[in-house]
């Protein structure tokens, strides 16, 4: 049945398996586990974060095809939901419309891209990704009475999952309120996204998409229309990302362009893709937990590492909460250092 | 049985557009420039756009030349090119600022002396930096893009934040020298004195760079060490002391391009050099991987074309850049003048 | 303990103002407190929080002040984008958050609530005052913006304010913020003024790195008796306005302008402290500090309720003399100065010297959150 | 009953100047085995990637079963009953051998597009892909990554992914270069079996002529791209043509 | 026989965890052409790669004229005069052929005289010089990796299976460049699949089974011997002309 679940692809490795599990129970039980508001912030953040390097990893670790373009089909989604709750007004139905609308625009935009560009080569391709969702952000910009430009956009969404709605007392110290809700609503959505996703990768076209990353022109040359399988993965890809971006607009309910369109954050995509392991969905599951905590909580720590070290010279500099960027370079940089095949793929071979 | 066979191959004659093809990209420049003349009303307008654009194109070549060597030969994509950039300009302002008696002097000998000065300055700190880059950071990650732009990513951040250690987190202010001051004008046009400095280093660099790559081995073991290293060791070269070189090499011009680029804005961040970054790229991409000729006339045409459109639609100049990129990618998918195919 | 949370962008490209801001409020609140850091025998406890300039966090971060830390007010941030995505967070929680320095207009616009108070200056603040500085009969101005919506804001507000000063603008030049070649768009502004009567001015509204003036005037606009024009800014790149002696414009602070007791305490303190006069940022940071004591003051302890109440029309000291919060929208109202550079030697920067200060009488600035 | 399927009139193509493949005008029956010969350079491969479409042709036409190709597309063609193997190995580097095989038979069951499926449940494509490696005696390796495969036996699985394709056409470009001499039979009679089963149309690029001289129905010599000799293996073989130009000196008179 | 030019004593390689070859003892005398022969996949590639040092071996030694070169880096393997044809040919494919040819010439610009006599025996690579590389036929890469090793003397050559995909007239003029450089003084190992050419080059002949050297002794011995040939590579002589 878990097998079935998980499409027959097991994390192949015990270590990996009881991480992967670890992760699961602190996500499903964070409100309860770790209370706070920051720290259900985090782990919301994570579970987006999970789906949406999981969609990259279709494309970049089984498609072998590098876009730049994430973030604007992420934002796509967000936009999607916060345009339809400003102008339709609190309501599912605007977070459905949004969502829905916001995916399927992501998908015919991906589908314009790759008919156009993925016959080229694929640094090029990466470019004009680049270039495409450098325009699209300068359009959210420039349309700022539509956008909200550079401010974003405030919203509401419906009352039932927001703090204000209080339903029945505290569960183990934790408030009933909408704001759960809330969070068991990006939780569910993200994980059922994801056994889709990992159910792709293991089908027969997730098979093709792999022999097509290894080798394009023998794929083509054993019958396969490499054009119509990379556009189909990029398509697949963008929707779910945007439905990642719904979920993520859901729980902010505020969207801008540094929120969900920002280079920096097809970074950090990028990054959770490698560090956790490409090619393999699960190492979307380690890479966004890691990073994601990693840019939350190492400030802190470095906070007290600094503390620690105080009247030793330049280390409380180095170590100073404000040069917490410095490590998290550090931090990159030595991943991919001792994780070349990411976390996943370490685990596997060494088992 | 047909006639008896002949050893030469068949040849047959090569049609026009087959032959004019390579020296296209070579006209555009001057295309571009009459198809500007056309539609700038100003005579004094034009040739003001015009010779500053190409300045600036050349600007854009000083700090895209480490750029065509290291991603365009090496293929190795350096994401922290930009931040070398930012350590050039830091170390060339800072010894502009210790020579402030020759830059405030206005005696153009002296200030070029100072100018050169913190250019060597500046080369020799980043080419040091790019050789611990090479070695840490890129080293373990040739033939992989996706994790070269992660460790670069990595190392920038890495450096950015070293250089708000060292240098503070404010913007420096600084002014050119005395002599580069100020503009000069003609026919009713003026063009930034400094912008002639940057027209004789880019010219000089870009046939140094020619001399050095066409008349030794240098390019074509990068080259052929990217494709088969292996190989080219088997030859008998030490790949890795010539990689090392090469990526040295372009981490200096990296920090030469920081201190023209510093000088040019007056102003100097951490930041700056990444944040030239795409538009380097683009130069790099639509000049045709490690085609210094390729990087040049790219480099004119984004100089050109963005003067040109912010004058006759500021609007447009939003994506000018963007829509040349995509404009010759249609047109050659493999850049202008491909030395090297892409993956 | 009275917990206020500063939640700012303290890393990132602002690095360098989210330090001002952060030693100015805790200046101010040593000042207001005469050094007990203590208001009616409560200590007052400052938590940081880093935005990292990333709206989200921003969000995330005040949430947490609020419901975890359970601070009894915020103050900050830097980026007007942040900020405004702090605001309805503000009302969730029913706490004030004391916005200083982002200067968006929405902030105590649009977007505003009844739990935002703002101690910086907004937008309209700087372009009514630089109106009133460059204005006049006969003034003929061209304005050079960043194309997008602050940009744009910030010469609609101009334009409006200086309709009442006899000066007419002549061109409207936008450009994509991370331009570096202005080449162009000096030539569209001399092309638009080279036939125009009167006396000629470029007014340049810039946000952030870039540094169009210098690279204008290299292009000599005086050929075309075009003078440049900008407000204030800070310190280090106060050292770019050397090559304007003469120029006039209008600032929001310069340490040697305010002729005022806080502010003596404040250049003296900071140059004791930090080797450097204070800046821009910490002024207003200041300002913030002292208006959270003042108000606590006021309202007997550290209840919403009270403090809004305490804080709507509530007048107070800071080193830029008296500002005060208009009731209507939670604006500080306050003094702009219009200056004229100078240029000294051995002094890093140009100096504006003062030509007038502009009170809160002189500056009429609009409410804009429909109240 | 053998009838022509394929058929190329004066098929051309120029690289600038060079006309590496020079209005070759032939047609190929079913059941018939053609060798194609012809000194290096000769045009023979290219000939080939025109005919499978890899590169697109400069003048002429290609025919399959009287339908005009010329414009579709490799995996069109692919579709069509026109298969490949190439002379340099062009394979899937860092998959398994099965998967390399099980890849070709997907396809050929049109299952790519098959999104919720699982891939390893579709037990009959991994029984044929198993079948096709133990024709080639590769079953016993057919958990390796292809890329630690020795020279020879990725040219044997070269050959078993053609054989798993099961095309009408079957082009074979030099199968046994770099076989050893106890290998290449297995896969030269991999090539009799097909040839025996008679609906099969094979293309064969060879040099050895030992080979041609055992399995060839039919040679055509290629030289400087043009077609310069066709018909009976004994008599092309035994022409001056062939002789001076592609045999060159008896190896033993060296 | 003066001692060999190269000389393997019990070298072991593993390529990740495989083990390879396991104990190659083997000697090529000096100015002569030494056969490698043996089925796919038995190691011969292998061989040639550990004596070239692009694998290393674990145990064992490889010597270059006495000279222990087990542990030393590529490049310098190849400057002490060992010139190497790899399985794959190696071609730089965005190179020209010229570029090709330039590289190879490492100590210097390429010697004219030397360019004609390799063209004689590879004249396409006259035809193509200013082509790219990767742009040729099978056969022509071939030559040119052939030729790339050809064009400056060298002490030892390492060359695998350098007649596949060449057609029988290249072949022979290939041969006979191969004696030219014996003749020149040159030691050749050779890896072969193709008996008729290794009858009618090897002086000796060694061959190899499952990462061991099974037999080694001269050429004309295993030439004359169907039986030993079938016992050692299952080659028979139906099989073959
Ligand atoms: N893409 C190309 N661009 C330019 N020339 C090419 C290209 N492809 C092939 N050629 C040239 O066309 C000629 C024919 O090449 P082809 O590969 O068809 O030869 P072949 O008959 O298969 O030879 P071999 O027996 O050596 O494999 C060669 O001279 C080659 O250099
Ligand atoms: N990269 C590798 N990883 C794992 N095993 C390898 C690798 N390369 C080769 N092998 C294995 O090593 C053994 C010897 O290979 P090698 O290439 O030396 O054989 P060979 O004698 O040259 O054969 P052939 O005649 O087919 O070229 C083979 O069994 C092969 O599978
Ligand atoms: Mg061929
Ligand atoms: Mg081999």
């Amino acid at each position: 049945m878990i097998v079935k679940l998980l499409s027959g692809d097991t994390p192949r490795s015990k270590i990996l398996g009881a991480i992967l599990l670890m992760i699961l129970v602190a996500l499903a039980l964070a409100p309860f586990l770790f209370p706070g508001i920051r720290s259900v912030d985090t782990a919301a953040r994570i579970c987006v974060f999970i789906l949406l390097v999981a969609s990259y990893d279709l494309m970049l670790g089984y498609g072998g095809i590098v876009s730049f373009a994430h973030t604007m089909f992420f934002g796509m989604g967000a936009y999607g939901v916060a345009l339809a709750s400003t102008h339709m007004g609190r309501g599912y139905d605007a977070l459905i419309v949004g969502a829905v609308a916001g995916a399927v625009l992501a998908a015919v935009v991906a589908f314009l891209i790759g008919l156009f560009s993925l016959r080229v080569r694929a640094i090029f391709f990466a470019m004009i990704t680049l270039a495409v969702a450098s325009a699209v952000a300068v359009l959210v910009s420039q349309l700022s009475g539509l956008t909200g430009g550079e401010d974003g956009l405030n919203y509401q969404i419906p009352r039932e999952l927001t703090p204000a709605f209080k339903f029945g007392g505290e569960v183990m110290g934790v408030k009933l309120n909408g704001k759960l809700l809330n969070y068991y609503l990006v939780f569910g959505g993200s994980l059922i996204l994801f056994l889709v996703l990992l159910r792709i990768v293991n089908s027969p076209f997730g098979r093709v998409l792999q022999a097509i990353r290894e080798n394009d022109f023998r794929a083509e040359s054993v019958g396969y229309r490499v054009v119509n399988y990379r556009t189909a993965a990029t398509c697949i890809s963008a929707a779910v990302a945007a439905l990642a971006g719904s979920l993520y607009a859901i729980w902010l309910r505020y969207v801008g362009p540094d929120t969900v369109l920002s280079f920096e954050i097809m970074v950090d995509i990028l990054l959770m893709v490698v560090i956790g392991g490409m090619g393999t969905m699960y190492g979307a599951v380690i890479g966004a937990t890691v990073l994601v905590v990693a840019q939350n909580y190492l400030q802190e720590l470095m906070e007290v590492a600094s503390n620690s070290v105080e009247g030793v010279p330049l280390l409380p500099q180095l170590l100073d909460a404000d040069r917490w960027l410095l490590w998290l370079g550090i931090l990159f940089i030595l991943s991919v250092y001792f994780f070349p095949t990411g976390v996943v793929g370490r685990l596997r071979a060494g088992k | 049985m047909s006639a008896a066979p002949k050893h030469a191959p068949t040849m047959a004659k090569m049609s026009f557009a087959d032959k004019i093809g390579p020296w296209l990209p070579m006209l555009l420049v001057p295309a571009i420039m009459v198809l500007g003349l056309a539609s700038i009303p100003s005579m004094s307008s034009w040739l003001t756009l015009t010779v500053s654009g190409l300045a600036m194109g050349m600007m854009i070549f000083i700090m895209a030349s480490g750029m065509t060597l290291v991603f365009g030969l090496m293929d190795v994509i350096n994401f922290g090119h930009g931040v070398f950039i930012s350590v050039g300009a830091f170390v060339g302002v800072s010894v502009l600022m210790v020579l402030a008696s020759m830059t405030e002097a206005p005696s153009l000998v002296l200030n070029l002396l100072a100018v050169l000065l913190a250019i060597i300055a500046a080369a020799i700190a980043t080419g040091g930096l790019g050789w611990a880059f090479e070695k840490v950071i890129v080293k373990p990650v040739y033939g992989a893009h996706l994790k070269q732009i992660l460790v670069t990513m990595g190392g920038l951040i890495v450096v950015e934040q070293l250089i708000v250690v060292l240098w503070g987190p404010e913007e420096i202010y600084i002014l050119r020298p005395q002599a580069l001051q100020g503009a000069i004008t003609f026919a009713g046009a003026a063009l930034e004195k400094y912008r002639l400095v940057a027209v004789a280093v880019g010219l000089v660099l870009f046939l140094g760079m020619r001399y050095v790559l066409r008349s030794t081995k240098i390019g074509l073991i990068v080259r052929a060490g990217v494709e088969n290293g292996e190989m080219v060791e088997a030859l008998g070269y030490r790949l890795r002391l010539v990689f090392v070189g090469v990526f040295v090499a372009g981490s200096a011009l990296a920090g030469l391009g920081g201190v023209m680029w510093g000088l040019y804005q007056e102003v100097i961040t951490a930041h700056m050099g990444q944040q030239m970054m795409i538009l380097i790229f683009i130069v790099v991409i639509i000049g045709g991987l490690g085609s210094v000729e390729g990087c040049f006339i790219g480099a004119l045409l984004v100089g050109l074309l963005q003067n040109y459109i912010a004058f006759i639609e500021p609007k447009a100049a939003l994506i000018s850049n963007i829509a040349l990129m995509v404009a010759i990618l249609m047109w050659r998918p493999q850049g202008m003048i491909p030395v090297v195919k892409a993956k | 303990d009275i917990k206020i949370a500063h939640v700012y962008g303290k890393t990132g490209p602002f690095e360098a103002y989210a330090k001002q801001s952060h030693d100015g409020l805790m200046l101010g609140l040593e000042y207001a407190t005469g050094g007990t850091m203590e208001i009616n025998g409560e200590k007052i406890v400052v938590i940081e929080k880093d935005t990292q300039l990333k709206p989200d966090n921003g969000k995330a971060l005040l949430a947490e002040a609020y419901g975890d830390d359970e601070v009894d007010l915020a103050v900050g941030p830097v980026s007007s984008g942040v900020a405004l995505a702090m605001l309805p967070v503000a009302e969730e929680y029913e706490k004030i958050l004391i916005v200083e320095p982002a200067v968006a207009d929405s902030i105590t616009g649009e977007n505003w609530n009844r739990y935002i108070f703002r101690t910086g200056r907004n937008s309209s603040q700087d372009a009514v005052a630089n109106a009133i500085a460059l204005g006049g009969e006969n003034v003929k101005i061209a304005t050079l913006a960043q194309d997008y919506a602050f940009g744009r804001d910030g010469v609609a507000a101009f334009k409006e304010a200086l309709a009442n000063t006899g000066a007419e603008i002549v061109s409207e030049e936008y450009v994509p913020t991370d331009t570096t070649d202005f080449t162009a768009a000096a030539e569209r502004i001399f092309n638009a003024m080279k036939d125009v009567d009167g006396t000629k001015k470029l007014f340049v509204i810039w946000a952030g790195g870039g540094n169009p003036m210098s690279k204008i005037q290299a292009m000599d606009p005086s050929r075309f008796g075009i003078e440049m024009a900008t407000g204030g800014n800070i310190l280090a790149a106060l050292a770019a306005y050397k090559q304007f002696p003469g120029m006039e414009g209008a600032t929001y602070y310069f340490y040697e302008n305010p002729k005022n007791e806080i502010n003596d305490w404040l250049v003296k303190t900071h140059q004791e402290r930090f080797g450097t006069p204070p800046d821009f940022f910490t002024a207003g940071g200041m300002a913030a500090g002292l208006a959270v004591v003042e108000a606590i003051k006021k309202a007997g302890g550290t209840d919403t309720e009270a403090l809004i109440t305490a804080m709507e029309g509530m007048e107070w000291d800071t080193p830029k003399g008296k500002m005060k919060f208009r009731a209507e929208d939670h604006q500080a109202l306050q003094s702009m100065y219009h200056f004229k550079i100078k240029v000294e030697d051995g002094v890093d920067w140009a100096i504006p010297e003062l030509v007038r200060e502009l009170t809160i009488d002189d500056l009429p600035i609009p409410i804009r959150n429909g109240k | 009953m053998s009838r022509v399927i394929l058929q190329t009139h004066d098929l051309t193509v120029r690289f600038g100047g060079h006309v590496a493949v020079d209005h070759v005008s032939c047609a190929f029956k079913t059941g018939e085995l053609t060798a194609i010969v012809g000194p290096n350079g000769a045009g023979k491969t290219t000939y080939f990637n025109l005919i499978s479409g890899q590169i697109p042709i400069s003048e002429g036409r290609v025919e399959l079963n009287g339908r005009d190709i010329t414009r579709a597309s490799v995996s069109q063609r692919c579709d069509l009953g026109i298969g490949r193997a190439f002379q340099l190995t062009n394979l899937f580097p860092n998959l398994t051998v099965l998967e390399n095989v099980r890849l070709v038979i997907q396809q050929r069951a049109k299952l790519g597009f098959s999104f919720f499926s699982m891939a390893d449940s579709h037990s009959e494509i991994t029984d044929r892909a198993l079948s096709v490696l133990d024709k080639v005696k590769l079953f016993s390796l057919k958990d390796q990554a292809v890329s630690a495969l020795s020279h020879g036996n990725q040219r044997k699985l070269e050959v078993a992914m053609l054989i798993a394709l099961d095309p009408a056409v079957y082009m074979f470009d030099e199968p046994t270069a770099g076989m050893s001499v106890d290998e290449a039979p297995v896969v030269l009679d991999l090539i009799a079996e097909l040839k025996a089963e008679k609906d099969r149309t094979i293309l064969l690029v060879e040099h050895k002529m030992d080979v041609i001289r055992t399995l060839a129905d039919r040679i055509i010599v290629l030289h400087n791209g043009a077609l310069a000799a066709d018909g009976d293996p004994a008599e092309v073989m035994a022409s001056d043509v062939v002789q001076e130009a592609y045999m060159g000196k008896e190896l033993t008179d060296v | 026989m003066s001692d060999p030019i190269l000389k393997l004593e019990g070298v072991y390689t593993d390529i990740a965890q495989y083990h390879i070859l396991q104990g190659v003892d083997l000697e090529v005398p000096r100015g002569g052409v030494t056969m490698l022969l043996g089925r796919n996949g038995v190691g011969k590639t292998t061989t040639l790669r550990t004596v070239m040092g692009h694998w290393r071996a674990k145990t064992g030694k490889v010597l270059l004229d006495g000279q222990d070169i087990t542990t030393l880096p590529t490049p310098q393997i190849a400057r002490a005069g060992v010139g190497f044809v790899p399985e794959n040919m190696g071609i730089f494919s965005d190179l020209t052929v010229e570029e090709n040819m330039i590289l190879a010439a490492v100590s210097g610009p390429i010697d004219p005289a030397r360019l004609e006599w390799v063209f004689s025996a590879f004249p396409p690579l006259k035809t193509f010089w200013k082509g790219h590389a990767g742009n040729l036929s099978g056969g022509q890469k071939q030559m040119l990796s052939i030729a790339r090793a050809m064009v400056e003397e060298r002490r030892l050559y390492l060359i695998d299976e350098p007649t596949k995909g060449l057609a029988p007239a290249i072949i022979s003029t290939m041969a006979r460049a191969l004696r030219e450089l014996k003749e020149q003084g040159a030691s050749i190992l050779l890896v072969e699949q193709n008996f008729s050419v290794a009858k009618a080059l090897g002086d000796s002949c060694v061959v190899m089974d499952d990462g061991r050297v099974v037999w080694s002794g001269e050429m004309a011995e295993l030439a004359t011997d169907a039986g030993l040939q079938e016992r050692l590579m299952g080659l028979s002589m139906e099989a073959h002309q």
